[in-house]
């Protein structure tokens, strides 16, 4: 199904509340990004592939999940584009369309994990977080080396007191947090839906 | 009696097309006043107004209504066809069927129908028009020229060449402003001195010319032909008469370090001073401010070394008033300030770039004075922080321009030219030096504009980024000081770090602080960001709404110095064809008060934009007082029409649009 | 659907007071671009919005109008500098005393369009006459002087 | 005085010795922290990059909960908390559609009328010269490079608080109790902390950057206000000294354990010593 490219402009643009016309190409965002260098494509590549409907060429891109959310691109944006923004809208849409480029899909299953995460508990509970990770991101690539590169820093920070095997205080009312969640899912598919009506 | 003719214009099938004309003409006949109604293909041409002219002739029409397109487009035209046949041109109206009818309904019988209407309330507006008569003004043949910088200089020569007297007053000891800082020029890189600096010469011994420089414009009264205008002459503390220039009090001076704002605050000078070598009028004045005489009475060395007897330490200034015909406004530009400290609340500056914080990060203002030959480094490129001649320079384009986020949303024009200027004559003094430039797009049009900025890149090796900058640090690298500047490359979507030794911004050139006080004393309309507005942009450049005030050069928006000149010789040229005629005239619609009516309660002298209206008294025969009116000043009102809908006992109406006519224009349509 | 035939018959009449240097011009615009609207609508052309008194519109009502259009140019752009404000102070006041006369302002519309906003004028003009549709026929003028016969 | 708090995830976990910190300081200028009854995470970078919607119904409910207890301000210590509670409360207010839409999904009325401060703010609420009056001792030792790292400051037109290129606000508070803050390079420089987990590599370079720049102007303390930057510049340190074999040793410390020093507060009782760079008190 070969989708319009504007629907796609008008998605990114709703769920990141700018205007990527706006967007006259300086590069300011790309000279200012601490991730550009290492980026498949720039900040200022990306509204420009959202400028001219590529949106999904835009959202596998590697740089949409490069970035570290600093928000040094929007905040010195000459035409106030809201630039993490839109690469925020680009990742939801890379996971909603499973597109994520594939050398970041274990940041998606990390992502994914932390919310399921929150959906469950509420609150994060970091050793739950970071053995379920691994564990996905094993599965994911097969690779014990990755599963343990971070075990070296969870034993010092043990010692220190910082990793917990129990939660502090348990939320409560964990049913609601259930709720907001669902509600926020079937919000944006009623939303998606509407617009291919 | 009134005995109108109606006269339909087919205007080819552009009105016949969706408007029955015959059915129009036929619907009009009838209509109290009207005598005749015929339609015709084309009403504007030659055979057209002759059937006009023939139907007044022969009928004795007493007045016209044409129904075809804007009266924009060729009310004068039917004006001057009536006024042929002897019918007063004011009592020619049009009905706009064409742009507000026939072009805009599709439906040909709601746009016949509304064509009957529209003609409807043309004729019963001119039922009540009377016949009006040009107003004749006396005229003073003698200009004011705000800004003595290259506009102000142009317009002042052009103006005093014709014969005609001239003021030129320029706020600061000197005249020649910004020009007179530049270093070269683009696109032939001649010496801006040079050429500048006769000019401002022969402004000083022109015998029609007078020159008051470090003086300001406080208030202008009057109308068209005839301003009177009061000029504040700042105390200067010297007295040019006397003086002679030797510069003895200059040199001698002992308080040598005050920054010099004609270098930016590169260079130094003394408390009595000119602000650079070619001042004209060479006459230095004292910085009160800043002198020890007038912080304790002290010093005194000028005073005692001048043979001339010129330093008096008791001027005080001094308030002139003249009487001028016209008005030219070249108040010029000023560098949009980067740094923090902001007036205007929509502005806020780019702190990132450290302008302020770093010493090597300079404007592009202060780059001209550091490669001019007569600025403070004597034309060597020596950066301020450490004197060291830089290496590598980044200069960055669109500082301010084009950024609605932080600056201004519009392009600056000049700035791609200069900044190719800048790298040139940088690689020509240091010609292992690296030229960065960081731009977004290169505007180069103009008469070898193009090929210069080529020439920059392609002979004199300048390095082009298409992209901004985003942030600038200073850090120590092996012991000298470098400017880390941060920008991108869109071309090749990369991130690019310069180490540079200092950077040029070419920042967004906006109006001169107190253009918009002057423009409200002139009435002059201006934009949101303070440059005087143009009657038209295209076909009135160099007039304003008020008439007889005139504007050229960069206080009317961005220009080099070609088109700043050109503008000036256009105002200078717009002057004196009013100066040409002995008397003004001008359109009679403007604003007439039934004295007897008037309580003088002054709602319409408040709401009057351009000061016409006054509160006068009337007398009796003997001279007694009988009551108070107000009254409209004819050489100033522009017809606006505010006061008469301020006024509650309608006793002031305006000529043309007058009460009754637009009463039976909305009474038409019942 | 049972005021449809009502509705369909019902063609609202618009009088517009606009300034001779801008809205007029962007109605001009609006012609030579052939941007077509609807045709309830008529204009007095003024030499300013500032001239506009507000007995203008409500003479305006007395004759008819379903709804009355005043545009001019934009703030700061006005050809008299400032007449644009004035007309925009006093409707303030204007607006108030309409309430308590009981006239519905919804059916007095303030624009800025300038010389350039052809489109800006279909648009509006447009709107207007869709919205005054919904409205239906304003009895409220000769409600109002009947009250005042009464 | 008394201030609302949302600990945050963060608080509550892998850095709870900033908890500790800021616990330890307002216990001592008598500020009373009530922390916000049965909060929920905020969603953090997760939640915007997986549904927008999310991402403001999460804070949302935080901003609920905190109205309903009748909080006027609440104190997020974690400038990312900070940020998303600040981003959704302004939506919140903005749109009369939104904060409809947020109530329902949240089950609970939401306007955004309590106010969200940062820690920086707390201080100077309380204001400075009731701190000095509490203090004991001098920071004249120190020369803190003050790190304000990405959302202290950022977006600006959404946090309006201090310059968002130039901040000084932490400065401030340290000259006034003795410390000499150094000018430096990369205050609000970005130091990777969001990709600590999958992308190391880029982590460490960032790090270096940052601490090797806050050394070279005299540093002997980085001072945060971020739970995230301080475990990132303290924790990674080591692979920082490893990769670049450049001995840095900078203690990297949260605003409250400066203050809390000066106040007479223990490096214990502050937490400092779980730190994993040691400060030399």
């Amino acid at each position: 199904m070969s989708e319009s490219p504007k629907r796609l402009i008008a998605d990114v643009e709703r769920l990141a509340h700018t205007q990527v016309n706006d967007c006259y190409q300086c590069g300011k965002c790309t000279a200012g990004c601490p991730r550009a260098g290492v980026m498949d494509a720039g900040p200022t590549r990306l509204i420009r592939l959202v400028q001219t409907g590529d949106v999904l060429e835009a959202a596998a891109c590697e740089s949409v999940w490069q970035c570290v959310s600093c928000l040094t691109c929007t905040t010195r944006c000459p035409k106030s584009v809201n630039i993490a923004g839109v690469v925020d809208a680009l990742r939801q849409i890379s996971v909603e369309r499973n597109i994520t480029a594939r050398k970041y899909s274990r940041t998606v299953l990390f992502q994914k994990e932390f919310l399921r995460n929150i959906r469950r508990n509420g609150r994060t509970n970091e050793l739950e977080l970071v053995a379920a990770w691994k564990l996905v991101a094993f599965f994911d690539d097969w690779s014990p080396f990755k599963a343990l590169a971070d075990a070296r820093l969870g034993i010092p920070m043990l010692t220190r007191h910082k990793l917990h095997f129990k939660p502090g205080s348990p939320v409560k009312d964990k049913a609601v947090v259930r709720r907001i969640f669902d509600r926020c899912a079937a919000k944006r598919k009623s939303e998606t839906e509407q617009e291919q009506d | 009696m009134a005995k109108i003719g109606v006269f339909t214009c087919w205007c080819g099938e552009n009105i016949a097309r969706h408007v029955d004309v015959e059915r129009v003409a036929k619907a009009i006949e009838s209509l109290p006043g009207v005598h005749c109604s015929m339609n015709y293909k084309y009403m504007c041409s030659e055979p057209g107004q002759s059937l006009i002219i023939d139907q007044i002739k022969s009928l004795g029409l007493t007045g016209v209504v044409v129904a075809s397109c804007s009266p924009h487009m060729h009310l004068k035209t039917f004006r001057a066809a009536a006024a042929q046949a002897g019918v007063n041109p004011y009592m020619v109206e049009m009905a706009n069927i064409r742009e507000q009818c026939s072009w805009v309904h599709a439906d040909k019988e709601e746009a016949t129908a509304k064509a009957i209407e529209l003609i409807r309330i043309a004729v019963e507006k001119l039922r009540h028009n009377r016949p009006l008569q040009p107003i004749s003004v006396p005229i003073t043949k003698k200009a004011l020229v705000i800004g003595g910088g290259v506009a102000g200089i142009q317009a002042a020569l052009d103006i005093a060449a014709a014969g005609h007297e001239v003021i030129l007053v320029e706020k600061e000891p000197s005249v020649g402003g910004k020009m007179a800082g530049l270093s070269e020029t683009f696109p032939t890189l001649d010496c801006s001195q040079c050429i500048l600096t006769p000019r401002m010469v022969e402004v000083n011994q022109h015998p029609k010319i007078r020159l008051m420089t470090y003086s300001e414009v406080e208030k202008v009264e009057g109308y068209i032909g005839n301003f009177s205008v009061t000029i504040r002459q700042k105390a200067r503390y010297v007295d040019v008469n006397k003086c002679t220039g030797c510069g003895t009090c200059w040199n001698g001076c002992p308080n040598k370090r005050i920054p010099n704002a004609f270098d930016f605050n590169l260079g130094n000078r003394t408390a009595i001073y000119i602000p650079f070598p070619q001042a004209v009028p060479a006459r230095p004045v004292i910085d009160s401010t800043r002198c020890i005489h007038f912080k304790n009475g002290k010093c005194g060395i000028c005073e005692k070394n001048c043979a001339a007897g010129a330093i008096n330490f008791n001027d005080e200034d001094k308030l002139v008033t003249e009487e001028v015909g016209a008005v030219v406004v070249a108040t010029g530009y000023q560098l949009y300030s980067i740094g923090k400290e902001q007036t205007n609340p929509n502005i806020s500056g780019y702190g990132e770039y450290g302008y302020g914080k770093y010493k090597d990060v300079i404007d592009s203002l202060q780059f001209e004075r550091l490669i001019s030959a007569s600025g403070p480094t004597g034309g060597e490129p020596k950066r301020p922080s450490d004197g060291r001649i830089p290496q590598k320079i980044v200069f960055i384009q669109c500082v301010g321009s084009r950024d609605n986020a932080k600056g201004v949303s519009y392009c600056s024009k000049i700035c791609c030219m200069y900044t190719a200027k800048h790298t040139m004559l940088y690689k020509h003094k240091v010609h292992d030096g690296e030229a960065h430039v960081f731009y977004m797009d290169i505007r180069s049009g103009g008469k070898k504009y193009d090929e210069f900025v080529r020439r920059a890149i392609e002979q004199d090796g300048a390095l082009y980024h298409r992209g901004r900058v985003s942030k600038i640090t200073e850090e120590e690298i092996d012991g000298v000081r470098k400017l880390i500047v941060r920008g991108a490359d869109t071309l090749t979507g990369k991130p690019v770090t310069v180490e540079a030794d200092m950077v040029v911004l070419a920042c967004a050139m906006t109006p001169t602080d107190g253009a918009t006080a002057l423009a409200q004393k002139l009435s002059v309309g201006y934009d949101e960001y303070g440059f005087l507005s143009e009657s038209h942009p295209k076909l009135r450049p160099v007039e304003t709404n008020s008439a007889g005030v005139f504007l050229c050069g960069a206080c009317q928006g961005p220009k080099d110095i070609p088109e700043s000149v050109a503008q000036a010789s256009a105002a200078a040229a717009k002057v004196l064809v009013m100066f040409s005629q002995d008397q003004l005239t001008r359109e009679p619609e403007i604003a007439h008060v039934d004295e007897s009516l008037c309580a003088a309660c002054c709602a319409c002298v408040q709401a009057c934009p351009y000061e016409a209206i006054a509160i006068e008294e009337v007398l009796d025969r003997r001279g007694n007082l009988v009551k108070y009116t107000s009254r409209v000043n004819p050489g100033l009102c522009m017809g606006c029409g505010t006061c008469v809908a301020v006024c509650p006992s309608k006793s002031i109406d305006l000529e043309g649009f007058t009460e009754e006519e637009v009463y039976a224009e909305i009474e038409s349509l019942l | 659907m049972e005021n449809t035939n009502t509705e369909q018959a019902f063609e609202p009449k618009i009088i517009a007071f606009v300034c001779n240097w801008c809205t007029y011009l962007g109605a001009d615009l609006a012609g030579t671009n052939r941007l077509e609207y609807p045709a309830n609508i008529r204009i007095i052309r003024l030499p300013c919005t500032g001239r506009i008194d507000f007995n203008l519109i409500i003479k305006a009502f007395e004759v008819g109008a379903d709804a009355v259009l005043v545009s001019g140019c934009h703030p700061g752009d006005c050809h008299y500098n400032a007449g644009n404000y004035h007309a925009r102070r006093r409707w303030i006041l204007f607006r108030e005393l309409l309430d308590v006369l009981g006239i519905e302002t919804e059916r007095i519309h303030f624009s800025w369009i300038s010389a350039a906003e052809g489109a800006k004028f279909q648009k509006f003009v447009t709107e207007i006459v869709e919205e005054t549709r919904k409205l239906g026929p304003y009895r409220g003028y000769q409600s109002i002087t009947h009250a005042e016969e009464r | 005085m008394e201030f609302g708090y949302y600990p945050g995830c963060a608080l509550h976990g892998s850095s709870n010795d900033y908890e500790q910190s800021v616990r330890a300081c307002f216990d001592k200028l008598g500020v009373k922290l009530s922390e916000l009854e049965d909060w929920i995470c905020c969603g953090a970078t997760a939640a915007h990059s997986i549904n927008q919607k999310l991402a403001t119904a999460l804070p949302a409910r935080n901003l609920a909960i905190a109205e309903k207890s009748g909080c006027a301000n609440l104190l997020a210590p974690c400038p990312m908390c900070s940020m998303e509670l600040i981003k959704a409360r302004q939506a919140i207010q903005a749109d009369e559609a939104v904060r409809e839409e947020m109530s329902e999904i949240v089950e609970l009325p939401v306007t955004g009328a309590t106010e969200i401060v940062n820690l920086i703010q707390v201080f100077q609420a309380i204001g400075l010269d009731a701190i000095k009056s509490k203090v004991t001792d001098s920071l004249d030792r120190f020369k803190p490079a003050c790190y304000y790292g990405c959302l202290l400051t950022r977006p600006p037109k959404t946090l309006r608080f201090d310059d968002c290129e130039h901040p000084s606000s932490m400065e401030t508070i340290l000259r006034e109790l003795g410390a000499e803050p150094v000018e430096w390079n990369y205050k609000t420089e970005c130091c990777g902390a969001g990709m600590t987990l999958c992308d190391p590599g880029t982590v460490v370079d960032l790090a270096h950057k940052i601490i090797a720049n806050a050394k070279k102007h005299g540093a002997n303390v980085i001072v945060t206000a971020c739970p995230m930057c301080q475990m990132n510049l303290d924790m990674r340190q080591a692979d920082v000294v490893k990769k670049f074999a450049e001995s840095l040793d900078m203690p990297i410390c949260y605003l409250s354990d400066m203050v809390g020093l000066a106040l007479g507060l223990t490096p214990e009782e502050l937490g400092i010593n779980r730190h994993y760079v040691a400060l030399r008190v």
